[in-house]
């Protein structure tokens, strides 16, 4: 149950503002992201996808994006153009193909953005190959995208759906730990790559916390500029 | 971390305005990271190009010239390139008959030129793309990436290179490639780690006479670590593996590959000693290489690769070369 | 100490045979130690010999062939060969013509060359020496050994080895073997130290993020120890302390030497910075060498030697040469 | 005042000796002397000089060399074969003077030895071109030199002779230790070098000091068994 109130539109303005969020995320966290993935691949994750979405931010500065989709798809070409290694493609993919979901409209309700993230997770799966349990951001997307699903169907408020999304992308990230990686880098390890969390899948967590955050952050304001209005 | 640079995040964009300066046989695209030749493509030639993380210097902007690479994309150290810089690559040198991409196989690699055939493809531009996994350190291509790309890739380029050259069709230049890397084996062992300049630390420790057998060129952990040894035993080590996986005879090609920081009188006492096992194995090694070639960094070490030679091989190997790290003939 | 090695006291001996194992081009004496050119000396042409202290590679085994060396003598790791070697090494390579000795200024080698001229001329060979001393980190000479020879000797041997290619007399060579030498100056930052396998420690210490700036070839101790700093910087350094010595101008040739330990991808950084300094002063790089030329084992860290051209050097350094090491134009 | 005693004779055996027992001490401090050069120079003046010393021990098994100077020309020819590096030449050269200035003889008396010793530091003094304080091994062999001129000028007993001559080297070799080096590879750490004692200098204490011990050796031995003769 719920305490109802004010949705975030699921406008332009509100993907411009999740990205915007998931890049400082991004920033905010890229040693420690660069540190997992030193443990068990490179590295270089943090580095890699803070220089990616540093280049998103330049663009989405110097363009105006006049609809999600737009913004989503600028986001995936700049991760592509600017991310290099395994996760530039991997994300990149996943957010022009998020993008192509959306289509022309201005305004997004939640079961579209269940199928936006629908067809992330597809395009990861089919570029990648990587089945459940490779130790991948597969891991944390997912589950994620299963509980944003289902919350849709349930017709569940915005910001409860997007919680039990991110609830499910961290679970899913933490069952990453035990895991042994069989994809990527840290494949390599073998049985060693146990006992460490993906870095792929972190990250996936940090995009999607900043998707709730967003709508929280409207929500919010929505919720306390118009309480009395309703 | 002590680096000749002049700030971690430069680090590739400097040493490319350096090698463009150093070398004027080279055409150094610094806005999109592109190395090609400075004469452009030639008309009916099949393009080669290739790329990958830097850090393994000269690979593979050193191997761009006459009878080898025709463009070389640089990513990040130890990343790999993105698919606008083999776009790029790929316009920069079609001569119409196409491009050839060698690609190391890690995914980020993998991953990244598969995204450039798409789009080079949609611009016209027949792409196709060769993957070198020569690595047995990795057993078991099943609960893996797969096998690394590692020391095959300089012969790969070389003969490929080669047969390019020579005017030859794509399809016949992507077969050659892929057959020297299905008759090439390497493995390689550290005796210590590299440090990337974004991380600042080495990418795994080593104790005071530990070794890590199988070590890929990002410092990917290999079979098993175990004690320092002999000169004679290492060589062992690494020509057991390759051996083990493809039986060897007749006539190879042999490239004792120094990893970067690894003095080359070392190289050459290994070299002795992969040459006598070899002989006393009743294979010959009819080429070789010994030398820096595919480096990781600042890494101590050695790295093995064999290619069991065919005649045309030998002969493409010893066609005129003329890069700024591989030359002869010419 | 971790090495690439059977047992400290076989090095030399070992990669000996790893040389003459990998280039059929070289006859390698392993009774006597001297490498020089597989094809004997030519009738009337000046024979050039170097040598040194092993641990130096490529120099100077890796420079004899066509248009370079006629002989080399490697002593023991950092330890100036014997003179029975540079006598076994002026009887192989006597064309008739007379010898020249290249001689890197260290009391050692130069003892040692000296006694084989004696025992050389004794036998009727006629032999001549030149010393290369172009190290500026030593500043007073007076008090000194001398300035120790360092990367110059690359140049000498290979423009020197160009004239006697060409047939000049043992006169001529000499002459311009010292006139290189009086052009050319050196001066090496290290980031750390190299161990010898006979001592299995290193030469120095240095604290975490200190550096030896003047370093010679064998860890000698530099001008001072300072922290260190960024590329820039370390190329202003080395190239103010030539350019104090010996004030720059016109057409320059360069080398970033890497001391084996190095990276190449950071030698191209050092270039990038070495050629804009020299473009702000108006002197102009017309050619260079970037890489691992002469090294101090796994020492890492850079020299820079510059030489200022003359048309007779810039032509005798683009004639052909076919070395190990160094191959162009043939 | 010295107890007298016999004499060792200073014949073909007694010099093959001293060689002998200079190798051994040589191979007994190599270690030493490379850690004395490591500290100014470049730390293998013992595995030279071990090398080079080893060298002579195997031509000196295999020939039987007739007169004194044949073996000391047969050791400065091997050292010069074999060292490398500064101190093979000077060793070498001042072995094979000092060979040369015994002549024929069979049997060398004090003064003999004596004029032996200063063509050795003759031959080192004119190759090395070290003044007396450049800390090389001249600071150890020229006060040596000269005390046993002296004492054979004062025609003292051979053992009192060699004994002040070895008194002399190490004073003279414990003054490098202040020193300033201005010769060889330690004169580029100019201020530096001072406070180490120089390499060469003690290996000359080394060799002289088997001189005497050969000489107090056989002397003793004589004496023990030739007292009651006497
Ligand atoms: N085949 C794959 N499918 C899905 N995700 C993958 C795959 N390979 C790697 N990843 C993800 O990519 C992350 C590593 O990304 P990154 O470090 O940026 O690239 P690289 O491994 O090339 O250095 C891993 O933690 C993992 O989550
Ligand atoms: N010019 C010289 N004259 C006399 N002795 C010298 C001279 N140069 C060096 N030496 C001696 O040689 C010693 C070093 O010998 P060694 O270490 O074997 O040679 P290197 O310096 O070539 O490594 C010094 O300690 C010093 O005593
Ligand atoms: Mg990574
Ligand atoms: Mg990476
Ligand atoms: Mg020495
Ligand atoms: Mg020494």
């Amino acid at each position: 149950m719920s305490t109802p109130r004010s949705e975030a539109a699921l406008d332009t303005a509100f993907f411009t503002a999740w990205i915007t969020r998931a890049a400082a995320a991004i920033e905010t966290d890229r040693v420690w992201l660069s540190e997992l993935d030193a443990a068990i691949g490179d590295g270089d994750h943090g580095t890699n996808l803070d220089r990616g979405f540093a280049g998103v931010m330049r663009v989405l500065d110097t363009t105006s994006p006049r609809t999600p989709a737009t913004v989503l798809s600028l986001t995936g070409t700049t991760l592509i153009s600017k991310v290099g290694g395994a996760s530039g493609p991997l994300y990149g993919t996943a957010f022009r193909r998020a993008g192509n979901a959306l289509g022309d409209a201005t305004e997004i309700d939640l079961p579209g953005l269940a199928s936006a993230l629908d067809a992330a997770l597809a395009a990861i799966r089919k570029l990648g190959a990587a089945r459940d349990g490779d130790k991948t951001m597969v891991d944390a997307l997912a589950p994620a995208v299963a509980a944003l699903n289902e919350a849709a169907s349930n017709a569940a408020p915005l910001l409860d759906a997007l919680s039990a999304m991110v609830d499910a992308a961290r679970a899913g990230a933490d069952a990453t730990i035990p895991m042994q990686a069989s994809k990527g880098r840290a494949s390599y390890l073998g049985p060693r790559s146990v006992g460490h969390r993906d870095p792929g899948a972190a990250s996936t967590v940090l995009i999607l916390t900043a998707l709730r955050d967003t709508a929280a952050a409207v929500g919010s304001d929505v919720g306390s500029n118009g309480s009395d209005s309703d | 971390m002590k680096k000749l640079i002049n700030a971690p995040d430069t680090v590739v964009a400097d040493a490319l305005e350096g090698l463009a300066a150093a070398h004027p046989s080279l055409a150094v695209d610094l806005e999109n990271r592109v190395i090609s030749r400075a004469e452009g493509p030639r008309q009916g030639k099949v393009g080669l190009v290739s790329g990958g993380g830097s850090g393994h210097e000269p690979l593979h902007g050193g191997f761009v010239g006459y009878g080898m690479l025709d463009a070389a994309c640089p990513g990040e150290v130890f990343t790999s390139p993105v698919p606008d810089q083999m776009l790029t690559a790929a316009r920069a040198v079609d001569g119409g008959a196409g491009v050839l991409q060698i690609v190391k196989n890690y995914t980020g690699d993998v991953l990244n030129f598969q995204m450039a055939e798409e789009l080079a493809g949609d611009e016209g531009i027949e792409v196709r793309s060769v993957l070198v996994n020569d690595d047995v350190a990795v057993e078991d291509s099943l609960y893996t990436a797969g096998r690394r790309g590692t020391g095959a890739t300089v012969f790969v380029e070389k003969i490929a290179g080669a047969l390019a050259e020579q005017g030859a069709d794509l399809a016949a230049v992507a077969a050659v490639a892929e057959e020297v890397n299905a008759r090439s084996r390497s493995f390689g062992i550290a005796l210590s780690a590299a440090t990337t300049p974004a991380s600042g630390r080495p990418g795994f420790t080593l104790g005071e006479a530990e070794i890590e057998i199988g070590v890929g060129i990002h410092g990917e952990p290999g079979r098993r670590r175990g004690p320092i040894a002999s000169a004679a035993q290492l060589a062992q080590t690494a020509l057991d593996a390759i051996n083990d996986d493809m039986p060897l005879s007749g006539e190879v090609l042999v490239m004792v590959n120094g990893m970067g920081g690894t003095p080359l009188i070392e190289l050459y006492i290994i070299y002795r000693e992969v040459q006598r096992l070899l002989a006393a194995k009743g294979v010959t090694i009819a080429r070789n290489l010994v030398g820096n070639y595919i480096t990781s960094l600042e890494m101590q070490g050695f790295s093995l690769t064999l290619c069991r030679l065919t005649e045309q091989f030998t002969e493409l190997w010893d066609a005129p070369v003329q890069t700024p790290a591989l030359r002869w003939g010419r």
